[in-house]
């Protein structure tokens, strides 16, 4: 545990700011007041957060359909991401894109994705211009249990390899794709598959923050250096429905209720600094006050924000045409 | 009799082809609720609820929870359809046709002509289509020209919960390779839908409404919106037939073709994209077969050369609406033939 | 200036870019001619050496041999345009578009759109298509309708060697996705092509042959078949423009309009399978924007709505020819307008 | 080695007529009389005749663009192939597949594909009827060392392992896909793919008929028991070049002369057969004659056979339309 006062309280304050986006969001959307779909991290924050801790802008991510962590934790703006979600114009995206399509390339946010395994082959070009640019940048692919059954993906951790690219691929396991369990829909195991095209990995405890920040340091470390593509299995849990309207009766009796009990990353993060002095509640709760603000402003922003004008609907399409 | 969903239509001609035909299976997503998780099994029914049910009555070996891995999938249901079986494979949403068209197009498609005539690939692919969902540029896409670009496959575009039981029966009972679309704005329209099981055979078009004045071909959610426009039009004295194809391909040009040749005008109104789409394929179809019976151009209602946008009111804007189509028929209308022509 | 034949102009445009811009870079399935094997490097230049040398100019770090994961990479490709390079990706039959559909549509095409203008992917996709080579139903088909009707696309069909230098060097400086689709019957074609570097912009037609009569629209190697046509046409004194749109999308409606309104007659001439094809695009916009000007049904020469047959007899009966064109400018020059239209 | 006389003598003659048949492509396709793209399979011979020996028609296979070993094994007419080759009416596909798209589905045999990676997905397919409808049936997909690398066979192992479909895998390795070899394009291995996805894999010889037949003994037995799917990895090589056409610089000096010389499966078979007295030279030496007569004529035959007729152009798209 490595970390400085100052990267503890960020860490924090990403977790908690994706806490918070969600869980508000969570309400929100129960208003009727959210178009489409919406899919919340709540309860993996310490995946984001861990890994994003050791990127900066020259590091690229390719997120998924469950993006909003991932843009938050790469340091995409929480009032255009929350005006993008409401469809209006100043959201990150203008209003085009929506939840499922948040992107801020300028900031290496390379794009949630509404496509279950679009992200990895992405993520390989960005990871090919940093090497071929030598920037010295990563590249992150993020991608679920399910994610990982697709073919882009597989062929994806192929490329990487044979390539030498930059590539940490994180294979954040919440056990299930939509209502369908890890454990039935997964062959083998993610360990093995990475083995089985010649990538090192190593499974992580999601829950803990400290556990991920530590194996995300090593692969991005060995990347960085040359040394090719990582996995990261991440064993975590998420705390809602697959997107918001799932009652996730498919889900075990009590199941969420334990999870929240004992293993939410955001209480064992406070209890272990807590405990052992790095930071005080006091720290801690400060984040939560100025989180829960926040949040509040992105929102009563975001519903005040104006639409975007008609003549939006025909631009962007091409840069000429 | 009774009044069904068009969510509830589809369930239950799935249901009757599947107690009919043993040979009959369904796989997909999610389709049988889930399978591998502690809670409720059936919890799901495919991501909109439709095939909730069904691996209750028929069990998992013939309703199938797939992993994420759609060629894999898709192209298993093809090879089944070739060996015996008669899969009903659902893909959710057809944007994700990207991940597996090869298995759509290259395989299922081709086995036939490709094997001299010796294959038979009785495959229905389901999938939900269309815009007004809020679902944003992945998720909200038609694609149908696509499919029906292609040789081999028959499109199928029902408009309603009376239509899509009886169209989803006779897919199911092809022997060819049918890709059949759902509008996802429409599984919770209800209509009188009888219970017991019926067909609708393909390549014939339905004449929802009769006019002498003008002729509009409309595809799946957008025979709503025709008829809409046409009522209004007629209260304005102008009468309209609107045609529903159902099926994009085969596609009933004789139908087509005689409204026209009746009413001399003709307006298309196709929700997907406005480029080597539906509405164009039409529109070539009658400026080819029957130019002369035409009196005014023809007119195309469609989206906009752009990808869906997740904006409401940008969505809004960008699907074809009555308003749209109203107009369009009233151009046509007014229009004067050139002397010279 | 000198004779070069349609490969070496491809070979040429690539070189020389990549010369010009460091960021331009190559990759596909034996671009570099067999990686790791033990004979001689720079072997292969792609399956029909249409590569070949580059590797040896611009090493292995730009022009890179991929493992058969089209998905991969092709969406590589994607997100090194959007991250900073420039790259040309190789599908060699765009028949294999089906393994990696959703990499070029939903992922490259909408980025741009789904992101609010703030992506800029400048990716060039080159394959051969097209049908004459024997090589059957899954290496022979056309599809640029498919990568026509999505939004985010540009599609680019060059009907020469000429041309293919030009449009190849304008589609690696240009921004957008680019589907540059390469007919593998013309590699051997020779003819002059400048040395130096040059450019011919989207978008704009050329018009090949001029004449009052009809207009001929064609797309790619039909260019050459319609040429041929009107020259024995004019022999005969039926005299017509040849429209080569170059690009499929953007699509030059302007240039097409005009000539419309001044001959009075429309063929088009497309190799793609019949339905939502070009054809029926071509058709669809002049029905609707140049219908005063019309003297005669829009006829269109396509292929039949069949799966491309092996057979060379059956192949050749499938592709247009000059004859198809012939007859067909025939039939609207007699066409005889009804007295009540 | 628990073959019958019978079973050697068939295994020979499966063998030999697939050597001579793709050598007479060879030269014919030289002269330019045949059509197309044509990928022979000589030098892989003992993996198709060791693998299809244990089939029946129940049993169904999926092949590749180098097809025509495993139709001939399969038990698909050589006459009918050698029309369909041509493009003849009397081929077994009316001469509208050619090479790339033979296929007798009668016969079991779903077709050569020209979709590298094609193949898998259909033949979990095929699988799924056998388990569905309990035929017993089994269902092999050919594929090689290139085509390990596409999403699709990699999403079909996970496929097959989670319904525990009655498939075996067999990665057919020959080194190169077209020109590129498998040492830079195939990142870990075929045997740790297989168990990345928790499949059982063996790897086996494929110059060496009785490895072949061995291992796939083993793996049909368990897929017909219902242990699910098994990979079998062989090692073979091309004697001639990835397509006719392809002048093969890219392969070491003496590289096929050496594997010609030393690898020879049909030479290895004789040996193997003559040394242990099971068989005599005399009776390979008939099967010789038989198998080069044989050739002969379906070339002669498929010379003369008569095109398709105009209207068979338009013929076979649709059962009903
Ligand atoms: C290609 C594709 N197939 C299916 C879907 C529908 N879908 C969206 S999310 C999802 C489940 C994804 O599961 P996982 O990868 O584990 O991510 P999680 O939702 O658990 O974060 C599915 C099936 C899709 N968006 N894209
Ligand atoms: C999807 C797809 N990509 C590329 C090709 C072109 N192609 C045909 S065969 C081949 C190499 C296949 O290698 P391998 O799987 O090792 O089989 P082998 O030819 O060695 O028998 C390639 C790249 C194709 N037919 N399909
Ligand atoms: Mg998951
Ligand atoms: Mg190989």
């Amino acid at each position: 545990m490595q970390l400085s006062r100052e990267n503890l309280l960020k860490a924090y304050r990403t977790m908690r700011t994706i806490r918070d986006f969600e869980e508000r969001l969570h309400v929100e959307f129960a208003t009727g007041e959210i178009p489409g779909f919406v899919h919340l991290y709540a309860g993996e924050e310490a995946s984001a957060a861990g890994i994003c801790m050791h990127l900066t802008e020259r590091d690229k991510l390719a997120s998924t359909h469950r993006g909003h962590g991932h843009c938050i934790a790469k340091g995409v703006d929480v009032r255009a991401m929350m005006s993008e979600i409401y469809g209006k114009k100043d959201g990150v995206c203008g209003g085009k894109g929506g939840s499922m399509h948040i992107a801020e390339i300028g900031k290496g946010m390379l794009g949630a994705n509404g496509i279950v395994g679009g992200g990895p082959p992405l993520i390989c070009g960005a990871a090919l211009t940093a090497k071929t640019l030598k920037t010295g940048g990563v590249a992150i692919a993020f991608y679920g249990d399910g994610a990982s059954n697709q073919g882009t993906t597989l062929e994806s951790l192929n490329l990487a390899k044979i390539w030498s690219l930059p590539v940490i691929f994180v294979c954040e396991d919440n056990g299930y794709a939509e209502a369908t369990a890890a454990s039935y829909a997964v062959g083998g195991t993610q360990m093995k598959r990475a083995e089985g095209f010649g990538i090192p990995a190593v499974q992580v405890d999601g829950h803990d923050f400290f556990a991920v920040y530590e194996a995300a340091r090593e692969a991005i470390e060995r990347a960085r250096n040359g040394g090719g593509p990582s996995m990261l299995h991440v064993m975590l849990d998420r705390f809602y429905g697959h997107f918001e309207g799932d009652a996730t009766t498919y889900r075990g009796t009590g199941e969420v209720d334990r999870i929240r009990a004992g293993q939410d990353c955001l209480r064992r993060f406070r209890s272990k600094v807590t405990d052992a002095a790095l930071l005080r509640h006091e720290d801690l709760d400060a984040i939560d006050r100025e989180s829960a603000a926040n949040i509040d402003a992105a929102v009563v922003h975001a519903k005040a924000a104006p639409l975007p004008s008609d003549a939006d609907l025909l631009t962007d399409v091409y840069v000429s045409y | 009799m009774s009044k069904k969903s068009y969510r509830q239509a589809i369930n239950e001609a799935i249901a009757s082809e599947m107690r009919r035909d043993p040979t009959v299976i369904l796989m997909g997503e999610d389709v049988a609720g889930g399978a591998g998780a502690p809670g409720d099994q059936d919890a799901w029914g495919g991501v909109l609820g439709v095939t909730k049910g069904l691996v209750t009555e028929f069990g998992r070996g013939r309703v199938l929870d797939t992993p994420l891995s759609e060629s894999a999938y898709i192209g298993a249901a093809a090879g089944a359809a070739a060996t015996g079986l008669r899969p009903i494979a659902e893909l959710m949403f057809i944007d994700f046709m990207g991940v597996c068209f090869d298995q759509i197009f290259n395989q299922a498609a081709k086995f036939r002509y490709m094997f001299g005539g010796h294959a038979v690939t009785p495959l229905v692919i389901r999938a939900m289509y269309g815009a007004g969902f809020r679902a944003a540029s992945q998720h909200s896409q038609c694609l149908y020209p696509i499919f029906t670009h292609i040789p081999g496959l028959k499109v199928v575009i029902p408009s309603s919960a009376y239509e899509v039981k009886g169209l989803l029966i006779q897919a199911i009972r092809d022997n060819d390779p049918v890709i059949f679309l759902e509008n996802k704005v429409m599984y919770d329209q209800v209509e009188e839908v009888p219970d017991e099981t019926y067909t609708i055979p393909f390549g014939e078009a339905n004449l929802t409404r009769e006019g002498d004045d003008v002729t509009i071909v409309a595809f799946g959610r957008m025979v709503q919106i025709a008829n809409e426009a046409a009522d209004r039009l007629a209260k304005q004295g102008i009468h309209c037939n609107v045609l529903d194809p159902r099926t994009t391909s085969p596609l009933d040009a004789d139908t087509i073709l005689q409204c026209v040749e009746e009413t001399g005008r003709l307006v298309i109104v196709d929700e997907a994209s406005p480029r080597c789409n539906m509405a164009t394929d039409v529109s070539a179809l009658v400026a080819q077969e029957a130019f002369g019976a035409l009196k005014a151009p023809i007119r195309m209602v469609c989206p906009p050369h752009t990808p869906v946008p997740f904006a409401p009111n940008l969505e809004d804007l960008f699907v074809p609406n009555a308003d749209r189509v109203e107009q369009a028929v009233k151009s046509v209308m007014g229009y004067k033939i050139r002397e010279n022509a």
